[in-house]
């Protein structure tokens, strides 16, 4: 967009993760269009507020998707409408965490719930980086920020375990520094017919640079907190997926995907086209009439 | 005596079967051809808390549901003596017999019950009441029992019990010496007539409009829309469902309107309170979507099952920022099906969300139209975008047309200020362009219909949405007491019809009744500069036609002796 | 020349130092006696992206923050292009000689980095500008000087290259010819000054006003607000927080005022209109609370960094039903301070939400105001209840004292309509009269000051919020070349103070100069039938004083035609 | 109140489960405050919007406590208002599974990370009562109400392990046809230094009876869903007590509850204010003066 478009003058801080995103975000969908043989603008982003949702203007592909930036916190409920509406659409949802988990939280059980078949790439970088750099739900217990200047009260959230808790059926975990591996997660949680999110490190470099942690420094002598899932992992063992969720470190790959996933629209057609005899207005009218 | 009009109400406790039998009665008297209408009111509790409805039937087409009461059928000592005061002077009150009431010249105690067993079955009980009913108006028995032969047909023995109740009751009521005059044989209107309640026409009529995607959330009264649509509004490319609030509804329908759907949501005042950022967004993102709010008592949870008008206000400018929505107002039943055409018509032509305002008065209530012509407000639907990709979806100072997701032409829906392309932008001259844009649009909605008689009248009412019964009745009544008062009306609250404006800005006086306390829709023509003043009200209830006929005259008078607006 | 007023705007990327240049400027002339005012615009993003910051400095208070532009400091060639327009024409462009701009008389190219790095450090880059500007206006170079050694005492080498760089910075621009006239030497105003921004004031006043109690979200531009709470609202009996959304800010805030604290929440437009079912219940319930709404442009997300007086209407019926909250909006810095302790103690006295308004275009620009006096405007509390069980908290139609839990008097505070003691009720004789004490306790506070000069006068201009410094400026200069215009003001916008509303229904025109497209405040004053008509902007950016004289010239020119009011 | 106040005409239908709720509370209520010698007024009831909601105004004890009826979905915050406000006050929250599981979902994770010291009593019907029987949250997949004529799509939510997995220091389950265990569990709840939960079973008589499913009934050969939690279930033990909130049947008595349980009020007290220098306002300003 940017590249057409030179009123919009937004960018992203030096070296902020997003721009990873962005790009695994272009692969994937490029990817997906090559392999279905579906064009671009069958593709929607719904975009949170926050740095992060400026990632759908910011896409700059030959083609655009379509997208929506609308208001802070409501990704998923306007998926859902698209998505309903469309079901021959792919959805993506792209936000942060404080959009995502703070104020959007109330969104996630219900679509897992109802098994929305949509995607959603979350960047996580456990503050408010827009606002500059106000806590968020992710940031840790004890976290000093602008707003937490006498250290963060609560417990800081753990965005995999609430996931698999409320029956997310595709939940992955990626970083932001590998856009290959991050596309190819993106292009499996889009084939996965349900509701699938990826939760991607993606470290704001100007409030809460998670670099040398995520990675780790030989320097310093710091361990990197992010590992591959093993191999041997099943991700259809949801208790497996637990397991990790919970553990220490940061992982990268599957963690859970739901075997034999019916995502809302097909439960639809399955179940409800064929009780239900469409009636006309003028049928309907006639039920009223003296 | 003859009369042409008799109107009865139902009191009691909740399950006492008060809304059924006022239900069953309103059917019968329309089954026959006379006009009806219904009038409920309730607690907000699921069963019993005091509870009544009212019929009116007569002769000539019915504007409101009534000012006083012929015949209170009375349930209970407690129904008895909250209503008793509203029962005319020569009207009756007709009393289950299982409790007492003091001394009371015109009461005619029911053995309700014990008349019902004798009929066979003590479910028939609503029949005892119906025959003592027709009696007292000298009603053909035949009405009733017609009604209940043909409700009933291929069950012989409800049919057999039911008539026999009716006839224990006329019996009984017979015995006594109380009479309210004979009501006139019906004059069948013409045409096809349907018995409707608000809801149900309004639902119908947003099916008539297209309406392919509906996400709600339960709340009274609106909960209705909701069920319907749940129930009907399936199959191939439609959607209904039970959101987890409202801001998930409003929220879906917007994402529904973008993928070019025909999207609508109801609630009343809290739910939509809740969807004011959503509407913010719709308007500035220039999505296409139909908000229902069928008002209720406000503000905050306020009273569930009672009538307002208080909700225009907030329906103007639910959200921050300059945006002022487009608002249409059903004031009838028939209103109710047609408006929900319009609302989706200027949804799809200004690309934007439109508020339709019902109110629990209607939304609840029974009455006969006529079958709705499916040829008078044709459905309209949004210019889509054809083109190649690279289309400047918000270019320029007007309309333009919309592209739809799937096909070439993709762009950024945006809720921060943008540029041509839907990108965030900040320059000054942009917001200019966007805000002028968005308000130019509804240039594209002032043509709506309206009403206007005595029209050379330097002084007019114009009622706003339910207020629309009683205040034609006031003032058809006023007309023929010989005053001279002008008569606007219209369901498009905003935008006005450009020429009614202009109409109105002449008049000295414009008295608008209004079921709210701060004359919310005068306060808005006034902002116009149209000297407009309210009549309001803020009982829960709707207007009597006599009080209206009291306070429209006072007002007039006062106009005459020189009082000036303030 | 001698100049009494001098007005720098630094240009560039955000990261480049324009905001600190600028406060510094501001500051170091600040502290000489001169009165300064800031003004900066960026867009919503974090680092980089076109900002500026526009610094006004004058031997008299300033009231806006300069239409024209004296120096303008480019540090890019698009800060250049995109400001120069602004420049008056015996104005001078500084630019940083890494870019060339195309030929241009009066322009002073200044190579800054080589300057600050001969000074000995490439961090005192701002400081090679404001000595080349310090020449440009002939200030004796002692001011900076003196400033620098105040502000950096004890570190001596800081002190030394930045007085270095101020030299250079003055050298090279001695060796132009440009010169813009000396300033005046400073008129140091009486008594203590503050250099403060609006959201600090507010806060601050705040915290006078006794607020011990704030749950917030963060949102541009109220965040600084939130961060001064959490920062500064703790130790006992005080809790300030970070909400999961405003929906929770605003009914912990209601929970908190129930307990009987004075509780606070901060947020914009967006975060407001999520407000809007908690206020309503706070209106219905009886529960004093605060709540700010610094507002940015909109509608939606909108923009987020621009300014905008268009969250009015909204303000005044953010929810459904029948309600109209208490508004106050400052116009000042100095109004930011008082203004809080004014709305802390409307919510206590009436016992109800208020409604603060402020405005990005104050709340992030600093400007010297007098010490404020904590005498002036005594915080007041609300009666409490100390009697005994089984009190009536809702009766009657007046103000009743408020039981807090842990004290007898335990009631239901219901956001359903109610009887005396909370208990959810469906009775008309209620609602009306529940709605009568609602409004009626707003009389409460009608006894707001104002402001009112040549009130001879037919027309009179009346601006509110921050249009308050550029109307004022606009008329003086009016007054001044002789024209007849009254001037009123007020910051209590809803209620209006009583006598304001009778003096403003004298007049033959009110022109209200507002930052929105539909002229929110003069729709409101006509719903009083008030003759008001606006002066409207929406660009993002305040009024200019001379764009104010030329429209309100011609409006009132019109008037002498006879053009009435739409 | 509706003893003392004859305008108050609210009834719940026969045989509706909140009256044993409602007995529970006050004895509970009345119980503690034999106790601890507090007075009743020193109590909070913060109810949500639903018939369960009118709870707060048919407390029918000698003394009445204090009580918020607000508006749909909003208890925990404003219960977090008043606790926060006035730490010393015992704030209970009663609500219907809608209110607190489907609008007010949202505010059930922040106050478990934070740990706010109140006590929830939810009243688990499985419908929406007051609006007249529309799906709720907790209703099975496939039922079939006026809301969701054709079955219900989505996957009904599991409260208890939502609870758990959120984080919430102290969940318990329990039945209204047993009003005097659920008192006792209630002042266990309240007892608690934390966030506690108790999902009580309380049929909807009119929309969903669940009274035989629960119960049983020998003659129609119904095994009851109701059973109580073993002796030896150790409730500090969260994986266990997760177990059993996945496993089948309706337990009874308390599933978890923290051991080392630190509530947000307490955590204020014991790391902010021993940082803390309070500045008078003149000081303030005086950080301001040029
Ligand atoms: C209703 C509302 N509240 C608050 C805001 C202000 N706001 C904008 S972005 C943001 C948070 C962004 O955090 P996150 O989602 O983590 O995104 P990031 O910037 O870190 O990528 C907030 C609170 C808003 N736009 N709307
Ligand atoms: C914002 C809002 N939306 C909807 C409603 C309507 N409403 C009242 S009660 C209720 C649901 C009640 O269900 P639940 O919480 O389970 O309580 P129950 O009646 O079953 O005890 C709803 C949706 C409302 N009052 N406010
Ligand atoms: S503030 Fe943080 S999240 Fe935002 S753009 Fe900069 S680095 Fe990225
Ligand atoms: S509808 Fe159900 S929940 Fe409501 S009072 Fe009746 S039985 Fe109880
Ligand atoms: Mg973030
Ligand atoms: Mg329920």
């Amino acid at each position: 967009m940017s590249a057409k478009n030179p009123e919009y003058d937004f960018k992203w801080c030096p070296g902020c993760g997003d721009f990873g995103v962005r790009r695994a975000l272009e692969w994937a969908v490029e990817e997906r269009g090559e392999r279905t043989g579906e064009p671009i603008y069958n593709n929607v982003i719904v975009a949170g507020i926050g740095c992060s949702g400026n990632l759908v203007h910011l896409y700059e592909g030959e083609q655009q998707p379509y997208g929506i930036h609308g208001i802070h916190g409501r990704t998923l409920p306007i998926a859902l409408g698209v998505k309903m509406g469309r079901p021959d659409l792919n959805v993506i949802v792209v936000a942060g965490d404080g959009d995502f988990l703070s104020i959007g939280q109330e969104h996630i059980a219900p679509q897992a719930a109802r098994n929305l078949d949509i995607t959603c790439v979350i960047m996580d970088n456990g503050v408010y980086g827009l606002t500059k750099g106000q806590s968020s739900p992710t940031g840790e217990q004890n976290m000093v920020t602008n707003s937490t200047p006498y250290g963060k009260l609560e417990v800081g959230l753990n965005p995999l375990q609430f996931f698999l808790s409320v029956g997310v059926s595709f939940v992955a975990s990626a970083f932001s520094g590998k856009p290959r591996d991050m596309a190819k997660l993106m292009g499996q949680a889009m084939d996965h017919p349900g509701f699938s999110i990826i939760n991607v490190q993606s470290p704001c470099t100007t409030y809460n640079d998670t670099f040398e942690m995520l990675k780790g420094s030989k320097n310093k002598g710091i361990e990197p907190a992010l590992y591959d899932i093993p191999e041997d992992h099943d991700p259809t063992d949801w208790n497996a997926a637990l397991e990790i969720a919970r553990a220490d470190g940061v992982p990268v790959g599957i963690l859970y995907q739901e075997q034999y996933s019916q995502p809302l629209h097909q439960r639809i057609i399955d179940t409800i086209h064929p009780q239900f005899q469409a009636k006309t207005v003028p049928e309907m009218l006639e039920a009223f009439v003296l | 005596m003859e009369r042409r009009d008799f109107v009865v109400r139902f009191a009691g406790e909740g399950g006492q079967g008060v809304v059924t039998a006022a239900e069953f009665l309103a059917r019968a008297a329309a089954t026959v051809g006379y006009h009806v209408m219904t009038f409920a009111t309730f607690p907000s509790q699921i069963k019993g808390g005091p509870t009544y409805t009212q019929v009116r039937i007569s002769t000539d087409p019915v504007l409101s549901s009534g000012d006083e009461i012929d015949v209170l059928v009375a349930l209970n000592l407690e129904a008895y003596n909250n209503h008793k005061a509203e029962v005319r002077e020569d009207g009756v009150v007709m009393y289950d017999t299982v409790f007492e009431i003091d001394a009371e010249t015109r009461a005619l105690g029911v053995p309700i019950e014990v008349l019902a067993k004798e009929a066979g079955e003590a479910r028939s009980a609503n029949m005892v009441i119906l025959g003592a009913l027709a009696h007292l108006v000298n009603m053909p028995k035949e009405y009733f029992q017609d009604f209940v032969a043909e409700r009933f047909k291929g069950r012989d023995k409800v049919v057999d019990f039911n008539t026999k109740a009716l006839e224990l009751g006329r019996l009984h009521a017979a015995t006594s010496e109380f009479q309210l005059g004979s009501l006139m044989a019906p004059i069948r209107p013409e045409g096809k007539q349907i018995l409707i309640k608000g809801n149900d026409a309004l639902s119908i009529g947003a099916l008539q409009a297209g309406v392919d995607y509906y996400v709600g959330y339960p709340i009274s009264p609106a909960t209705p829309i909701f069920i319907f649509m749940e129930k009907n509004l399936v199959g191939p490319g439609r959607f209904a469902y039970q959101a987890t609030s409202e801001i998930e509804s409003i929220t879906a329908i917007i994402g529904a309107g973008y993928a070019g759907k025909k999207a609508m949501t109801a609630t009343a005042g809290p739910g939509f309170t809740l969807m004011s950022e959503g509407l913010g967004l719709a308007w500035m993102a220039e999505i296409p979507c139909v908000v229902v709010d069928v008002q209720r008592g406000g503000p905050a949870t306020g009273l569930p099952t009672k009538t307002e008008q208080s909700d225009f206000q907030t329906a103007l400018h639910p959200a921050h920022g300059d945006s002022k929505l487009p608002v249409i107002a059903p004031g009838t039943i028939e209103e109710c099906f047609y408006s929900a055409i319009h609302a989706f018509n200027w949804a799809e032509r200004y690309q934007g969300p439109v508020i339709l305002l019902s109110e629990h008065m209607m939304a609840e209530r029974s009455q006969n139209i006529p079958m709705p012509d499916l040829d008078l407000v044709p459905p309209e639907t949004r210019e889509t975008y054809t083109g190649d990709n690279g289309y400047l979806r918000y270019d320029g100072a007007e309309l333009s047309a919309m592209p739809i997701p799937g096909s070439p032409g993709a762009y950024v829906a945006n809720g921060s200020e943008h540029d041509s392309y839907g990108d965030t932008t900040h320059l000054a001259e942009r917001h200019v362009q966007m805000t002028e844009r968005r308000f130019g649009k509804l240039k594209l909605l002032e043509d709506g219909h309206y009403e206007s008689e005595g029209t050379d009248s330097p002084i007019a009412i114009m009622p706003w949405g339910g207020s629309k019964g009683p205040g034609r009745e006031a003032w058809e009544a006023l007309i023929a007491s010989g005053q001279s008062i002008g008569w606007y009306y219209t369901m498009f609250l905003h935008p006005l019809p450009a020429k009614l404006l202009e109409e109105l800005l002449q008049k000295e006086l414009v008295i608008v009744p209004e079921l709210n306390y701060l004359g919310q829709f005068s306060s808005y023509l006034r902002t116009y500069g149209i000297r407009a003043e309210s009549i309001t009200q803020y009982t829960g209830l709707p207007f009597k036609v006599s009080v209206l006929e009291e306070r429209i005259t006072k007002r007039v008078e006062a106009h005459g002796r020189g009082v000036v607006r303030v």
